[in-house]
């Protein structure tokens, strides 16, 4: 699969990559659970254009306004909600032990895992990329090529999703809901 | 007889009676005490032992026609039945007996009514928990007994297990917690072993069929493992049978078992559970894996833990302060003799072990009998608290002597028997060992002699002795027939004998030891 | 009764009894939410609940019964390792209900929606093990957690409760991840979610020492251990086991489980378990971990709910064995267990509900001392569950063969398991210690003064009776249930690519 | 450039298990999970470019999953939260043994 | 049997009846004796026995020391029927006997009768029947058992009277004669031991026969255990014949013997196992401790068993076995050798015993020790002879010290004294003046036993004497080699040492009888008018016995003596064991030349020299009437308080074998292994481990999200590591 890649494509794939790692870094030792989770929404960003140039615009669109949208304004509500901005709340990271030791587990998974990007150029799939605006048109351009394995492949997975909605929102709804007198006692 | 029983069809349709009897026992014990629900303590203690008796006395007059109704020459298994359990795991419903088992069965049918009366005002709490237990205990002990596929004969095996660690542990004495569940833990951990071995030797000799073999016959009649593999599978049925005998140096439950247990527990299992150990080696164990029984590292080993099973529990029990815990030692050199007998691979040393085993089981059945009516009348089992009440109760004494006598293998009575034949037979294989374990019978005569002397002879210092009462016809009636048996052992074996002796050779032959020797053949070794 | 998957209509009729379930959850939900929350109100639900599972247990087992099958492969499975699961999960789910609607007003709270979310959760479940789509594996599982999470927060007054629920669920969500990254992983290396595509691809390409998919399964592995509560990935259970209340927690206990270990068994067996023999070391030794920690861990228990969460890590454990055989007798061993498991662990917990006192977490260990004198069949009931679940023959029914049944799986597996059922054997003569220590409480010490004996209303004494009876009777016949489970084993390795030969 | 998108992917997800690790604060760790879940979307996202669309419904269906969790988790946060005044899972330890 | 043994149909067919007669007498005496005394107890034996207070300590106490000393306990309920059954079962076994003797007397027999009853144990080759034999040596032993045996039941009628055990102990009487002919009777070897160790069981039921002493139970224990010693070597003998011979029959060992290399190690292994059990029942050194001890019994006891019979067995068995004996000249040798220091050793101690009975049980053991020289030098018939003559004086003697004793008790008794003993001599003296039958019948057995001729002593003693000297002169033992020394020189040792033992048998003999019977009376005042002669049913079998004792002799009378004075038929019972023992004699005295008769002239001189020496010295030189009564004698010291202490035999075995054993019974194996090893570090300590491994990991369970979320991922990395790796 070695493709060629334009020059500005690969230093903007490589720029909102390192934009996202960098906020990911920057997201997880924020002490103030407001800022972590504005770096969080810029690494979501970061990611919505890594998809948009991976050919998966609709995915992109959707992180924007999903993702780094409604579930992260969810985040920033509940934490004002609860106000956690005080001081015993933000001396919650763990002391030095506990960080280099998580730093160390860290590594080992990445060592780890590394090793999938060296596995990436063996892949043997021998699947036709269906990649490039050709072959976006011929399924049916951004939202068709998805629509297809959505609703055709994936129906039964796509009617689950609605379920899993379900439970959520009566699950939400009871546990959010006040006490009633039958249970206040 | 045969022809009255050959009539009734009794051999088709009595291991299963036999079996079903005592379920069907528990099961009417639950409606009596439900019906009895609101009756006094006494009341339900009479309804209670009543049933039980009536259910042990037709169980064991039901047993008795084994004794004519089945061809004790033939290697065929008798009163056999075969009918499918789960097909699917290929286990079948296969039961049938041979001379060795019969005469177990016989022991354990005959003893059960011995016990009811034995436990007959000593169980006041509970008592239809209690003798529903006991009933339990006996069918999976007939079970073992006759089963002839491995995962029937592992289900009864374990079937025995529960009830007794109910009736350590709820009706016995102030350790009983400990003692309880020492027993089962001790219990447990040798049998699972031993399913992981039946599963693996069904398996593979199931083979390319896929569908497993748990019949006894086909295993033991196919069995050909790596000698490695037998080996392993030969230890893990080791393990489950030798803390089941107990075998040195698994046998620290037994003492405390037997002292907490009550009366009737500690019958049960002296006098059969622990047999159960021995018939597993004769029926399972050795066939099964004759190429590892006859190793001959693993007959050393088998031997010396004998021997030394044998000299220690002897030694050991010389020491005891405690009545039951003295004869729990005994046993654990007793059942040493069994195993002696059975690794000695003769045919006198494989009855013998027959014997021995049948006759530990009347002769400390009737010691824990007898323990137990003194511990009704005292309350207590230290040997410091008796002494001379031979004066007070002289049928007691009487009764006691006896059976020390036979315990300690005295001639005329049952004991000598057994533990000539083992040592004769031991002797011609392996004469070192049986010359080490024959310094038991000096032993033995130590330590019985010295329990006799500290409880019914020495002064009859203690005024709550003196005021005992002697046996009761209850008590006197229970011990008649074991004094019978003891002395019927002792004097005509010939009948077990000749009943036991083809199914002794058969597994003797499977090891390749030495069933018959032709005197004339010998030569004398220099 | 075939389905064409590929058409909606098939597979609308492939899902017919989830759907069912589904959209009675969705009436009931209504219902719920129609009246204020009184007692009365949350009953009505709860029976209209148990009559739901009954007509989807009625359209399941009429699905068994016709044979249902799939045209071809597709991203469900519509076979009898399907319904048999499916009504483990009704049954279990049932049993919930059934003592939630006793124990939910003793428990204080009486939410109905309690009774609605154990239905959604149940679809989940179904949907686990129908799913032959990783990504339908992890959207059941999701369906499953979120509705359990919700539960275990359920006693709103609790604050162990909350705390229970968020460590399940901000753990869930962790795990969730790495299950969700396994998938990933495997989809890139095979470049499907299909598990007889993937099975077909590892095969064909020989993609066994790729690093993808290695670390692909390790991390769908690491997902399925949480799920199942397997050693080091337990960590949550004793917690949020203890805090919910006890119905909630045998729903844990039993139905969660089986569910991950459903779809765990077709994930395994049906595209990975014959591939690579390494990949068995590390399935060999997180049972092992499993049964060691789980069992040792449990000795020192006094809490009966957290005692019964440490025993379900250890059959956890157990199930595992079945996994690592990698045969179908391993998935019919796990059936057969999971039917034995089940019960007894319902026979229990209905009695721990019994038993429980509001405001507690559930019973101690002295709750139960001296049962026998004063409830003697509940003692008795009780009994027959722990002996089960130490797998004792008779007394203990359906226990003993259960894991007689995974002893042979793992005896016969083409592995070469038998260290691992030695294990197995070992780690239960450890459990007895726990397991015995209840029996002896109930049995051997006398009934503590002011000791509680409350009475056993009707629905948990239904299912105690009803989970002791069946105990018993298949530990004496188990012949049909094994013939059931060996017939709807029907998950099939792929060991027709396997260099193994194919194991029964 | 797969290769760079799996190892960034890789990069995240260790990012956000250590942000599981070091943090104590429940809703941050809830973020990381969330992190955790973003990373591997850009994986599917990067392997639907070698194997055709379905990875990029992949990533649609773990959003709708990660939505839900987010309504469930930050109820259950707000559950603990009134009883006990914090989310600081060190003082959320009265399940324990 | 190829064709009909000459005794099939006669009397002999009978011959079951001889054992089965007093087992009857047990069984009935037995079933009187439980009848007397039991009272069957209450339905439920733990209700309460407080009702009975009032008779249950009384009735304790008035038995607590039972043989005669409270005010005229009433006699035993059913003593009329014991005393007619319990002596009269004897009566008609020695009629029975005797009927046998004189068929035998008549028939023309070669080998042995065998009577099979049933078969005991058919186990493969080993086709065991519960058989009796009968022979001329079987016959011989028959006749004492009864015959005496009868004597002394008789004699237990006077004896026992006041007793409240009077039943009780007439059937345990009969038990032991019943096992006795059992083991003199039985065909095999097996049938023997029934025997022997019955006749163990009989003799340790009637040494502690007053169990409530501790003592008294005590060496009763005693006896049985070392017994039990014994017979382990017989079991084990046994068991060696039984591999090599196939066979336990003595009529197939007989015929197969042959089979062993003579000499051999194997033969001699067995022999000496076998020697062990017959040390063991005949008490020699080292397992004699318990015979002294086994006085503790009544002393018709002491007479029947410790004396004439169940200590003989011993060498009963040797001459039984004969046939393996003489192919085995190291345990033969061993077998005189021991004999005959046992005879020495045993008489030092006799010396200084104040215990009459004491006195006598030395006595018995030192003689005992003559027998098996005379078995052991293959001198089967000497030995059997003295052991005839040995029953005739010894039993004499016993019933004799038993009147003694029995008159003490009724005068201590009749003024009340419980303190002192009536068994010491220091508190006899004088006795003549009060029973002068058992004084002369006294005497008459202490000249039998000293060897004085023509006593019966004297021949059977100067058999064995004259044997051991013509086996020096050349036999297979002489040319033997035992332990590095040349069986002639032992021989001769042997000799030397007996014929010391004889010396030191005049003594002590004469000293008793001194102490007892002559010099001042030291009873007491009071008592000494209470003092009389026994009655008629006890004098009556002490003067048959004594009339025995004197002419004992005549049944074997030696050919120097009959050249010399013509007595009587010469070796009468030589010629009677001739076909039992015959051979095995020659073996071992083959190539042995006939010892001049001079010389035997010469040592018989010498034995009556050494008889009459010891005598006169005893009687120079102790001085009765310094003697004071036994509180008030001062401790001995030096040698002779060694000597009074039994060189201290007990205590050594005491400390050197009984405490070990229990030490390390108690202290290492039960203490020490099983509680600790097994139990507390195994068994327990795995379940302590179990339940502390864990508690650590329930600690790990923090309840730290932290904690657990660390777990997960460190299970994690290991798990995709351990993938890796298997894809790597």
């Amino acid at each position: 699969m070695n493709e060629f890649y334009p020059l500005v494509y690969t230093f903007h794939f490589y720029l909102f990559g390192l934009v996202a790692l960098a906020a990911a870094i920057v997201f997880v030792t924020r002490k103030s659970p407001v800022a972590a989770a504005l770096w969080l929404v810029v690494v979501m960003t970061s990611l919505a254009a890594l998809y948009v140039m991976l050919d998966a615009e609709f995915v992109a669109v959707i992180q924007v306004l999903v993702y780094a949208g409604a579930i992260m304004v969810v985040f920033l509500f509940i934490v004002m909600l609860l106000n956690l901005g005080t001081l015993s709340e933000l001396g919650e990271i763990r002391g030095k032990w506990g960080r280099i030791a998580a730093a160390l587990v860290g590594l080992a998974l990445v060592a780890e895992l590394a090793a999938l990007s060296r596995a990436a150029y063996s892949l043997r799939v021998t699947v036709p990329a269906r990649s490039g605006p050709e072959a976006i048109a011929e399924t049916g351009g951004v939202i068709g090529s998805i629509a297809a394995p959505m609703f055709r492949d994936y129906l039964l997975a796509f009617e689950l999703t609605s379920v899993l909605l379900l439970v959520a929102i009566i699950g939400s709804v009871v546990l959010a809901r006040k006490r009633s007198e039958h249970d206040a006692g | 007889m045969n022809g009255l029983l050959a009539a009734v069809h009794y051999n088709t349709w009595i291991l299963t009676t036999l079996l079903a009897l005592p379920l069907a026992g528990v099961a009417v014990l639950a409606l009596q005490s439900r019906a009895a629900a609101g009756a006094d303590a006494a009341a339900k203690m009479e309804i209670a032992r009543r049933t039980a008796l009536a259910l042990f006395v037709v169980e064991a007059a039901l047993s008795v026609g084994l004794w004519w109704s089945l061809d004790y020459s033939s290697i065929e298994w008798q009163a056999a039945v075969t009918l499918p359990w789960i097909p699917a795991w290929g286990i079948h419903y296969k039961i049938g007996v041979d001379g060795i088992a019969v005469v177990l069965i016989l022991l354990t049918t005959f003893l059960m009514p011995l016990t009811v009366l034995g436990s007959w005002t000593g169980i006041r709490e509970k008592p239809f928990a209690f003798y529903a237990m006991l009933l339990l205990m006996t069918t999976g002990m007939l079970g073992v007994f006759v089963a002839l596929d491995l995962a029937l004969f592992y289900v009864f095996w374990e079937l025995m297990l529960i009830p007794m660690y109910l009736i350590i542990g709820m009706w016995g004495g102030s350790r009983r917690v400990y003692a309880s569940i020492k027993f089962f833990l001790f219990t447990m951990l040798g049998s699972l072993l031993m399913l992981v071995a039946i599963l693996y030797v069904a398996f593979k000799t199931g083979g390319a069929s896929g569908v497993p073999v748990f019949d006894y016959d086909l295993l033991a009649s196919s069995a050909a493992y790596p000698a490695q593999a037998a080996l392993w599978l030969f230890g893990a049925f080791f393990v489950a049978f030798a803390v089941k005998v107990p075998m040195w140096p698994l046998h620290t439950w037994l003492p405390d078992a037997h002292v907490e247990a009550p009366t009737g527990g500690s019958v049960v299992l002296a006098s059969i559970m622990l047999k159960m150990g021995t018939f597993g080696f004769i029926r399972f164990a050795l066939p099964l894996f004759p190429s590892a029984a006859s190793d001959p590292a693993v007959r050393t080993v088998m031997v010396t833990l004998a021997v030394i099973g044998i000299v220690y529990g002897a030694l050991v029990s010389m020491v005891q302060p405690d009545f039951k815990k003295l004869v729990a030692y005994s046993s654990v050199s007793h059942l040493g003799f069994v195993m002696l007998g059975l690794f000695a691979f003769t045919t006198q040393g494989m009855q013998g072990a027959v014997m021995v085993n049948l006759n530990h089981g009347i002769s400390t059945g009737a010691l824990f009998l007898l323990i137990g009516m003194l511990y009704e009348r005292r309350h207590t089992r230290l040997f410091d608290e008796f002494g001379g009440i031979a004066r007070v109760m002289p049928m007691y004494a009487v009764a006691l002597s006896i059976v020390a006598f036979s315990s300690m293998g005295l001639p005329g009575t049952n004991g000598f028997v057994g533990e000539f034949l083992v040592l004769i037979g031991a002797f011609r294989t392996v004469p070192v060992a049986t010359t080490i374990a024959t310094t038991v019978v000096i032993i033995a005569a130590v330590y019985l002699l010295w329990m006799v002397q500290r409880v019914i002879y020495n002064p009859l210092a203690r005024r709550e002795n003196a005021v005992l009462h002697d046996l009761n016809w209850r008590e006197v009636g229970l011990l008649v027939p074991l004094v019978i048996g003891i002395f019927w052992l002792g004097i005509y074996p010939a009948p077990i004998l000749n009943r036991t002796h083809a199914a002794a050779n058969r597994v003797i032959e499977r090891v390749g030891g030495v069933p018959e020797v032709n005197p004339t053949e010998l030569t004398v070794r220099q | 009764m075939t389905f064409d998957l590929a058409l909606p209509s098939g597979l609308l009729g492939a899902v017919a009894p989830e759907l069912i379930l589904i959209v009675g959850a969705m009436a009931l939900t209504l219902l719920a939410a129609w009246r204020p929350e009184t007692d009365a109100h949350q009953r009505s639900v709860g029976k209209a609940a148990l009559w739901l599972l009954a007509l989807t247990a009625a359209a399941v087992v009429m699905y068994a019964a016709r044979g249902a099958s799939a045209a071809a492969p597709g991203i469900i499975a519509v076979d009898g390792f399907r319904w048999a699961a499916d009504l483990v999960f009704l049954a279990a789910a049932a049993a919930t209900i059934a003592l939630g609607i006793e124990s939910n007003p003793k428990d204080r709270f009486v939410t109905a929606e309690s009774h609605v979310l154990v239905l959604l959760s149940a679809v989940g479940m179904m949907i686990l093990a129908a799913a032959r789509d990783l990504m339908i594996v992890f959207l059941g599982i999701e369906t499953m957690s979120i509705a359990v999470y919700v539960l275990a927060a359920m006693d709103r007054r609790s604050v162990r409760a909350a705390e229970g629920a968020l460590k399940y669920f901000l753990l869930g969500a962790f795990a969730s991840a790495f299950l969700l990254y396994g998938i990933a992983l495997v989809y890139g290396a095979t470049g499907s979610t299909n598990l007889a595509v993937i099975g077909e691809t590892i095969a064909r390409f020989g993609l066994t020492g790729h690093t993808m998919i290695s670390i692909g399964i390790a991390m769908l592995l690491v997902g399925f251990g949480f799920k199942v509560a397997a050693v080091p990935f337990h960590m949550w259970a004793p917690d949020v086991y203890e805090a919910a209340p006890a119905p909630i927690t045998a729903f844990m206990a039993v139905a969660v489980k089986a569910g991950a270990f459903a779809a765990l068994l077709r994930v395994w067996i049906e595209s990975l378990s014959m591939m690579d023999a390494a990949w068995l070391a590390p399935v060999w030794w997180v049972a092992v971990a499993t049964m060691v920690v789980g069992n040792l861990i449990a000795l020192s228990q006094r809490n009966v709910k957290r005692l019964l969460a440490y025993s379900s890590i250890v059959h956890a454990g157990y199930l595992l064995v079945a996994v690592a055989a990698g045969t179908s007798l391993g998935t019919s061993a796990f059936l057969f267990y999971i039917v034995a498991y089940t019960l007894a662990n319902f026979g229990a917990f209905a009695v721990v509900a019994a038993l429980g006192e509001p405001g507690t977490t559930g019973p101690a260990i002295p709750d139960f001392e001296g049962l026998w004198s004063t409830r003697p069949w509940l003692a008795v009931g009780f009994g027959v569950c722990m002996l089960a679940l130490l797998g004792l023959p008779v007394f203990g029914g359906a226990g003993f063969f259960a894991k007689w049944y995974v002893l042979q799986a793992a005896v016969t597996s083409p592995h070469g398991l038998v260290l691992l059922a030695v294990i197995l054997v070992l780690t239960s003569v450890v459990s007895a210690g726990y397991y015995l220590d209840l029996v002896r409480a109930m049995f051997m010490r006398p009934r503590p003064e002011g000791a509680r004996n409350p009475a056993v209303p009707p629905y948990t004494r239904v299912v105690l009776v009803t989970s002791v009876a069946l105990l018993l009777a298949i530990g004496l016949f188990p012949g049909a249930l094994a013939t059931w489970a060996r017939k709807n084993a029907a998950v099939t390795p792929s060991a027709a690519r396997s260099p193994f030969a194919q194991g029964r | 450039m797969l290769a760079e998108s799996l190892a960034l992917s890789a990069a995240l997800f260790t990012i956000g298990v250590v942000g599981v690790l070091v943090r104590r604060n429940a809703i941050i760790v809830f973020m990381c999970v969330e992190l955790m879940l973003n990373a591997v979307n850009l994986s599917f996202v990067a392997l639907a470019r070698a194997h055709g669309t379905a990875g990029q419904v992949f990533a649609i269906f773990v959003m709708t999953v990660a939505a839900a969790e987010a309504a469930v988790g930050l109820a259950i946060i707000i559950a603990i939260f009134r009883h006990v005044r914090t989310v600081n899972l060190k003082n959320i330890n009265l399940l324990r043994g | 049997m190829q064709e009909a043994h000459p005794l099939a149909e006669t009397a002999a067919r009978f011959i079951w009846w001889l054992p089965t007669l007093p087992l009857i007498g047990f069984l009935i005496n037995g079933a009187l004796a439980l009848a007397a005394t039991a009272k069957p107890g209450p339905a439920d034996p733990s209700a309460d026995h407080g009702h009975d207070q009032s008779t249950g300590p009384s009735h304790a106490a008035s038995d607590s020391h039972a043989h005669g000393d409270d005010a005229h306990p009433p006699r035993h309920r059913f003593a009329r029927a014991v005393s007619v059954v319990g002596p009269g079962v004897m009566v008609l076994a020695f009629g029975l006997a005797l009927a046998i003797f004189a068929v035998m007397r008549g028939a023309e027999m070669h080998a042995p009768y065998i009577n099979t009853l049933f078969s005991w144990m058919p186990v493969g080759d080993l086709q065991l029947d519960a058989a009796l034999q009968l022979d001329q040596l079987s016959m011989v032993m028959v006749l004492v058992i009864t015959g005496i045996g009868m004597l002394i039941h008789l004699f237990s009628i006077g004896y026992m009277q006041d007793d409240p055990g009077y039943a009780r102990f007439f059937a345990y009487l009969n038990l032991f004669v019943f096992s006795m002919l059992l083991l003199v009777l039985g065909a095999n070897m097996v049938v023997t031991f029934v025997g022997w160790e019955g006749v163990g069981l009989c003799s340790y039921l009637l040494i502690g026969f007053w169990f409530t002493e501790k003592a008294n139970a005590d060496a009763g224990k005693k006896a049985f255990v070392v017994n039990r010693i014994g017979d382990f070597g017989f079991m084990v003998a046994m068991f060696m014949l039984f591999a090599n011979l196939g066979t336990l029959n003595y009529v197939d060992i007989a015929a197969r013997a042959g089979q062993f290399a003579p000499g051999g190690a194997l033969v001699t292994t067995i022999c000496l196992f076998m020697l062990l059990g017959c040390f063991g029942k005949s008490a020699q050194i080292p397992l004699y401790t318990w015979l002294p001890d086994a006085m503790a019994g009544p002393t018709p006891v002491s007479a029947l068993i410790h004396a004439a019979t169940m200590v003989t067995a011993g060498v009963y068995l040797v001459a039984r076995t004969s046939m393996l004996f003489s192919i085995a000249p190291v345990a033969s040798l061993t077998v005189a050798l021991v004999g005959a220091v046992t005879a020495l050793f045993a008489a030092t101690i006799g010396l200084k015993q104040w215990d009459i009975k004491k006195v006598l049980a030395y006595s018995t053991v030192s003689q005992l020790g003559y027998m098996f020289v005379g078995v052991g030098v293959g001198a089967y018939t000497a030995g059997v002879f003295h052991l005839v003559t040995h029953a005739f004086f010894k039993a004499l003697l016993f019933l004799g010290s038993g009147s003694v004793i029995f008159a003490m008790h009724r005068a201590y008794h009749a003024i009340h004294n419980h303190s002192d003993d009536a068994q010491d001599m220091r508190n006899m003296g004088g006795m003549k003046r009060y029973m002068p039958v058992t004084w002369v019948v006294m005497w008459v057995a202490t000249l039998a036993i000293a060897g004085i001729p023509p006593f019966a002593g004297f021949f059977s003693k100067d058999e064995i004497l004259g044997q051991v000297f013509a086996r020096a002169h050349g036999s297979t033992l002489a040319s033997a080699t035992y332990l590095g020394v040349s069986g002639a020189t032992v021989l001769y040792a042997i000799w030397i040492l007996a014929l010391a033992a004889a010396l030191l048998t005049a003594i002590y003999m004469t000293r008793m009888m001194l102490y007892t019977f002559h010099g001042p009376n030291r009873t007491g005042d009071g008592a000494q008018s209470h003092l009389a002669e026994a009655p008629w049913i006890m004098t009556g079998p002490l003067v048959v016995l004594a009339i025995l004792s004197a002419f004992g002799g005549w049944l074997n009378l030696p050919e120097t003596v009959t050249e010399m004075i013509p007595l009587g038929p010469t070796a009468v019972l030589e010629h009677w064991l001739e076909p039992v023992v015959g051979g095995a004699t020659e073996r071992i005295a083959a190539g042995s030349a006939h010892t001049a008769a001079s010389t035997e002239q010469v040592l018989l001189g010498v034995a009556i020299a050494i008889a009459v020496a010891g005598i006169a010295l005893a009687w120079t030189r102790l001085r009765p009437s310094s003697l004071v009564p036994k509180p008030l004698a001062e401790p001995s010291t030096g040698f002779q308080k060694v000597l009074e202490n039994k060189w201290y035999v007990d205590e050594i075995y005491d400390v050197s074998v009984v405490k070990p054993v229990y030490a390390t019974s108690r202290g290492v194996l039960w203490k020490f292994f099983d509680v600790g090893v097994i139990d507390t570090l195994f068994a327990n300590g795995s379940a302590a481990l179990a339940r502390f491994l864990g508690w650590v990991g329930s600690q790990v369970q923090s309840g730290q999200l932290g904690t657990y979320a660390w777990l997960l991922v460190i299970g994690a990395v290991l798990v995709i590591r351990a993938f890796a790796q298997a894809g790597g």
